[in-house]
């Protein structure tokens, strides 16, 4: 199997290179700034993202750095506290929650259903703007004294301790709304642009990941608005409401505050999952097992998601009744993504499985994921979680979902579009050098907090008590690991933008849209005709009648395969198509 | 594979929860294991031969994935009904659990037993059920004893409880496990289980507390309290003023620039209400609950405050309250 | 979800030569952007419901614990006002649904007289409720802290327990709804001014419909919090 | 143009819909003054919701309108449902623990002391410094402070 994509591809005509492409067709700043174009703006989004996550990043390595020892060992309490509750609201708010959706989705859901654009560019545009403004509150918050209140804010706590909440609960207002105008924009894109003959059955699952999250986002994020206004009046007018010196209620803050962030998980999960069948189906060449059942489990996943958010107060002092209702529910949803997993590995079955790195992201998703998933069912469980809650088993637990889930499917999906969306290939043997890495960096991380968690060591501290000191130590030693692959990535990353191979239109040999019809380098307006749309998704069966081959020339002999003349709709689109 | 996960068990209520831990790990590992085996096992078995292959599509199968949802369904709900009646057991508090009142504020834990003994170590008697009756003075709070397998909030607007029946004498863990600011990591207690005797002759001699002298009373408050948190004896800084030296001070200087000599008024004040006059170079970040001291209490910390310090009492003006030397 | 089979729909035959203006460039015809944009503007709204939907849940659970108190404190409000105030929105409403209706007509001038008028009732809502926050302010029904009632039949609510959070949920709720008043007479400002200078007819009204979707929601939310601040 | 979002509301539904929502505002403020006891407050919101239905129906004309709009609708309607239920699921069954307190546990306790202290008779030859009206503006003093916000 070649590992080694670089010497493969020099020789070939570079016919994408000539005529204009969505980066070279306007180069000016200004023509960055006011892009209209969803490509465009899933670049912005994505070099913008990439800088939050570094930050972040780099708060959680003085973290694990802070606790290789059990008392002080490089920042006082207050600071740890800052540090930790910085990197959880960036993670969340401003990383985890638009990461995939804002790339991505804007870079690859429109071609993936042959539209031209989304159906507002400009309201997509203005996401970003937005994105900025509340990434600007969230630096004022920093100048302001930063934030020690943990990224879930809770009163009264949040209420006393300075004015960079605030600034900060401003910030994730002001930031929620571009979320909410990437997903309205998507779930009308979806319902409204797509191209002759691109029925619901035929849409590849990315696009169906998406459409399940833009509902979450659209239903749920204005809660988190409407409950930070209320915590920022609550300091500014004492309305009395949460705070329990004035006669609220505290509890009554967990439950707006979860009504969201709960399904803000499923936010962050739900577009993982769409890129995680792309990445399988097109590394096994086979069509996805159980289209159907993954499709509509996701917008299952985002419905129920919006009946549990009680899970997260089993000891929060809510009713008993209400703990019970909701951990029952809990359980309901935790099938249909079990039912993925399995759909996913029946999918390699009888399939041709090419590990490039993507696919290596992919397998680690599946292992990683099923960890978050148990030990999410171990959570759920009534008595279990009075142990567990507020432990190390909750952080290490939704670290597996979050990042062994989320992040790690993101990095499989950049690498899986890189090519797409820079012209470029990566360099494959450090590819997957950096995936193994992360994986084992991750584990090495996060498995041992696990364990610590069972044992007792409470989330949030800056100290513990001496006998959790190995198993921190473990942790920390892992994150070092885990930090040195993510740059890595960075690294040839950055070097492949001016030194990659030149990538051709389909070097995988996918079956979607975006690799058969579309230029190595998109077009400005994606498509030079409206594709006609006659196939399944993943009808690699049908590869070389209907999309012409695609065997990926980067892994082997095969000479650059152009897409033929791509089947495109008839100059007047039909209803019947 | 209890003791890799687990810690000790030492409540009648620990066992339960840990088979339903260790069932559920075990289902997991099992099925982790099976779902991983047959992923590397395709991805080796049906790896790309050729840049050209074909594979033809697989049928699907009704009776596979009907089969997956069945078969994890039922497990789950036998889980949630497992875990369901233990929580029940763990929230129905029997009516004749000896009661212990905890007092949680930034960034301590009070005990109070019935007959007013406070103490700040958690002492319980082997084999006997205890409820913990919950209430903060300020933030939320979280009540967590790992051994016992017992945790709730602790909220400042009503009462929370959790029970246990402690079965192993010992000495165990206490945190706090919501998140309440600065301290929170330093917020852990001792919770002692002695047998029945050894409990209420402890209970009786810590009952005598009003015969102590009062230096003594402050001292153990000064712990009790939390006051250590913030404030040292040795001079060194920290989030307050040290408390060496500090008494008979001339020149003790406030963030609005005038100074003012520390005597038993100064001090008072600055317990009962620390918003009153910030010292030059601090933050008032003093809860305001040791308000609820009681008379003996303040005057016995006042004492103590003025042994950490060598200096003569200040000489004018202290007519009344001198007298109580 | 699934069930809805709609596919990118087909072109009217005026569509493919010749553009009209207002047709963006990757929308195929006026329908599409048409049918997008009205989507767009419903799931705009139903996040307007669920940004009200958490006072609405604080309303219930504080009603639930303090039924008491809520009816003794909404005894203090001015119900005429109120009903004043009810009836002024409707009819805003109805002028709002007449504009679109000529509009659709292509009277152009009818459709802005009926944009004016909603105009102005949409000023005596807010001319109304200045005047209840005005005597509310001046017994000291603030909301929570400062809730300091004095004078008039607000002097008895001092002793009523929990009061105070009933004027928070008052105020929050009638303000954020006043905020809605305010961008919607701005927008519906700006849509007359268009109609004004001929941007619509028949064939394209889409900003005369939205903005009054969105007017219909503002008073939808007014028809709730009518009975529940000020009757029940 | 075709009829599906383009449905033209003949006037006199307009004014018919309009004369049934004054009625019905009239109808709700005057069952307001009769004592319906438990039966007001489901009335009252019946009423609305038939209100706001017809505001939907005619005004918004989702009658008329595509399904996806009205769906969409629903879904945002049910969700609004789903958050109040499972929220009043938890505050109507706290059962022993009792709801909240308009203060903290701990400012009762401190009440309770201080009248408890009042009543023992503090022995004058002790220490008091304390302001007077102590410990009364606590709360006031508190709040102002934690406004500051001097962390």
């Amino acid at each position: 199997m070649s590992t080694d994509t670089q010497n493969t591809a020099v020789a070939q005509p570079d016919e994408h290179e000539e005529g204009e492409n969505y980066l070279n067709h306007e180069t000016s700043v200004w023509s960055w700034l006011s892009t209209k174009d969803h490509k465009r703006i899933g670049v912005l989004y994505c070099v913008t993202l990439a800088l939050v996550f570094l930050a972040a990043g780099v708060l959680a390595l003085v973290m694990r750095a802070e606790l290789s020892g059990p008392g002080e060992t490089m920042m006082a309490n207050d600071t740890y506290n800052q540090v930790f509750s910085m990197h959880g609201i960036m993670m969340v708010f401003l990383f985890l929650v638009p990461s995939i959706p804002a790339i991505l989705g804007n870079f690859v859901l429109p071609m993936q259903i042959g539209a031209k654009d989304v159906a507002f560019p400009r309201l997509n545009l203005a996401s970003w703007y937005v994105y900025l403004a509340g990434a600007t509150l969230t630096i004022m918050a920093l100048l302001w004294g930063g934030v020690d209140t943990g990224w879930t804010f809770y009163t009264p706590y949040s209420k006393t301790t300075g004015g960079g909440v605030l600034w900060m609960t401003s910030a994730i207002f002001v930031a929620g709304f571009a979320n909410i105008f990437t997903g309205l924009n998507f779930i009308v894109t979806i319902h409204k642009m797509r191209a002759p003959g691109m029925t619901w059955n035929r849409l590849p699952l990315f696009v169906w990941g998406m459409y399940a999250t833009s509902i979450v986002q659209v239903l749920a994020t204005p809660v988190i608005g409407i409950t930070m206004v209320l915590l920022i009046l609550e300091q500014v007018l004492q309305i009395g409401i949460f705070d329990p010196s004035l006669g609220g209620d505290p509890v009554l803050f967990q439950h707006f505050f979860w009504f969201y962030s709960h399904p803000a998980v499923y936010i962050m999960i739900l577009p993982a999952f769409g890129i995680m069948s792309e990445l399988i189906a097109t590394f096994s060449r086979s069509r996805i097992f159980g289209y159907r059942a993954i499709a509509l489990s996701s917008v299952a996943i985002a419905m129920l998601g919006f009946l549990v958010w009680g899970h997260h107060m089993f000891v929060s002092g809510q009713s008993v009744v209400s703990s019970i209702v909701f951990s029952l529910i809990t359980y309901l949803i935790g099938i249909p993504s079990g039912i993925k997993v399995f759909n996913w590995v029946a999918t390699l079955y009888k399939g041709s499985i090419w590990l490039q790195t993507p696919m290596i992201y992919a397998l680690s998703f599946l292992f990683l994921f099923s960890i978050g998933g148990f030990t999410g069912i171990m959570v759920g469980v009534l008595s279990v979680d009075v142990h567990l809650h507020d432990t190390y088993y909750i952080v290490s637990h939704f670290h597996y979902v979050m990042m062994g889930g989320t992040v790690v499917a993101l990095l499989g999906g950049m690498h899986y579009w890189w090519p797409k969306i820079t012209g470029r290939m990566y360099n494959e043997t450090l590819g997957k050098i950096a995936a193994f890495l992360i994986f084992v960096g991750f584990n090495l991380t996060f498995f041992p907090q696990l364990v610590l968690g069972a044992k007792g060591m409470p989330r949030r501290y800056a100290t513990y008590a001496d006998r959790f000191t190995e198993l921190h130590q473990l942790s920390t030693a892992g994150s070092g690991v885990l930090g040195v692959g993510l740059f890595l990535v960075l690294g040839y990353a950055l070097w492949s933008l001016k030194y990659g191979e030149k990538a051709p239109a389909n070097p995988w040999g996918a079956a979607t849209l975006e690799w058969t019809n579309v230029a190595a380098l998109p077009d400005p307006h994606n498509f030079k005709r409206t594709p006609l749309i006659t196939r399944g998704p993943y009808d690699f069966h049908l590869a070389d009648e209907v999309f012409g081959g695609g065997d990926g020339e980067a892994d082997g002999d095969q000479g650059l395969r152009v897409p033929d003349a791509a089947p495109a709709a008839p100059l007047e689109p039909s209803r019947d198509a | 594979m209890g003791d890799f996960w687990l810690p000790e068990a030492a409540s009648t209520i620990a066992p339960e929860v840990d088979s339903l831990f260790l069932f559920v790990t075990a289902v997991s590992a099992i099925l982790l294991v099976g779902v991983t085996g047959a992923m590397l096992y395709f991805v080796y078995r049906y790896r790309r031969q050729s840049p050209g292959e074909r594979p033809a599509p697989v049928e699907e199968s009704k009776l596979l994935e009907i089969s997956w949802i069945v078969i994890p369904t039922i497990l789950v709900l036998l889980v949630f009904n497992w875990g369901f009646k233990s929580y029940v057991k763990m929230h129905a508090v029997p009516s004749e659990a000896y009661e212990i009142r905890v007092q949680a504020q930034q960034w301590n834990f009070l005990f109070e037993y019935p007959n007013g003994v406070t103490s700040d170590t958690l002492y319980v008697p082997e084999g006997e059920k205890v409820k913990m009756r919950m209430s903060s003075a300020d933030v939320l709070h979280g009540f967590f004893i790992p051994a016992f397998r017992v945790k709730y909030d602790i909220l400042p607007n009503r009462y929370t409880s959790v029970w246990f029946e402690a079965t192993k004498e010992g000495d165990y863990d206490l945190f706090c496990t919501e998140y309440c600011g600065r301290n929170h990591s330093e917020m852990d207690k001792v919770v002692r289980v002695v047998s029945q005797d050894e409990f209420d002759n402890w209970l009786e001699e810590a009952g005598t507390s009003e015969d102590i002298p009062l230096p003594e009373l402050g001292k153990q408050l000064y712990s009790q309290r939390g006051c250590q948190g913030c404030h040292s004896l040795d001079g060194s800084e920290m989030v307050g003023p040290s408390f060496q030296g500090l008494y008979g001070r001339t020149d003790h200087e406030m963030s609005d620039g005038t100074t003012l000599t520390v005597d038993e008024n100064y001090l008072r004040e600055s317990i009962l209400k620390p918003e009153a006059r910030i010292v030059a170079g601090y933050n008032n970040l003093m809860p305001g609950s040791y308000s609820s001291l009681s008379e003996r209490q303040l005057t016995g910390l006042i004492e103590f405050i003025k042994e950490q310090s060598d200096k003569e009492p200040p000489a004018s003006d202290q007519g009344q309250t001198t007298a109580t030397n | 979800m699934a069930t809805d089979t709609d596919i990118a729909p087909a072109p009217t035959e005026t569509d493919h030569h010749d553009h009209p203006a207002h047709l963006q460039h990757h929308f195929v015809s006026s329908e599409q952007q048409f049918d997008s944009a009205k989507l767009g503007m419903w799931l705009f709204l139903i996040t307007e419901i669920l940004l009200f939907s958490a006072m609405f849940v604080a309303y219930a659970v504080y009603r639930q614990w303090h039924p008491e108190t809520f009816v003794a404190a909404s005894e203090t409000l001015n119900v005429t006002m109120g009903t004043i105030n009810t009836i002024v929105l409707l009819t805003s409403s109805l002028t709002v649904a007449l504009s679109i209706h000529y509009i659709q007509k292509d009277e152009v001038k009818k459709c802005i007289y009926n944009l004016g008028a909603t105009l102005v009732l949409a000023g005596g809502f807010m001319v109304i409720k200045y005047f209840e926050y005005t005597s509310k302010f001046e017994h000291g029904a603030y909301p929570g802290g400062m809730f300091d009632p004095h004078g008039g039949h607000y002097a008895q609510l001092a002793d009523v327990p929990f009061a105070s959070q009933f004027f928070s949920i008052y105020f929050v709720m009638t303000g954020i709804h006043g905020l809605h008043v305010i961008i919607g007479m701005a927008v519906i400002g700006w849509v007359a001014v268009r109609a004004w200078m001929g941007s619509f007819s028949s064939e394209y009204y889409t900003p005369v419909e939205l903005t009054g979707l969105y007017w219909h929601l503002v008073d939808i939310v007014w028809i709730f919090l009518f009975p529940m601040l000020y009757l029940i | 143009m075709s009829d599906d979002g383009h449905h033209i509301l003949p006037k006199a539904t307009l004014l018919k819909v309009f004369g049934g929502l004054i009625f019905l505002t009239v109808l709700t403020v005057a069952v307001a003054y009769v004592p319906l006891g438990p039966l007001a407050v489901p009335v009252a919101i019946g009423i609305a919701a038939t209100k706001a239905t017809l505001v939907v129906l005619y005004f918004m004309a989702l009658r008329y309108d595509n399904p996806v709009n009205a769906l969409t609708f629903t879904i945002g309607i049910i969700m609004v449902m789903v958050f109040i239920t499972f929220t009043m699921i938890d505050t109507a069954f706290r059962g022993d623990m009792g709801n909240v307190d308009r203060q903290t546990m701990g400012e009762i306790e401190r009440e309770q002391e201080a009248a408890q202290q009042q009543q023992e008779q503090i022995p004058s030859e002790q220490l008091r410094v304390a302001p007077a009206d102590y410990p009364d503006d606590r709360g006031a003093d508190a709040g102002a402070a934690s406004g500051d916000g001097d962390s």
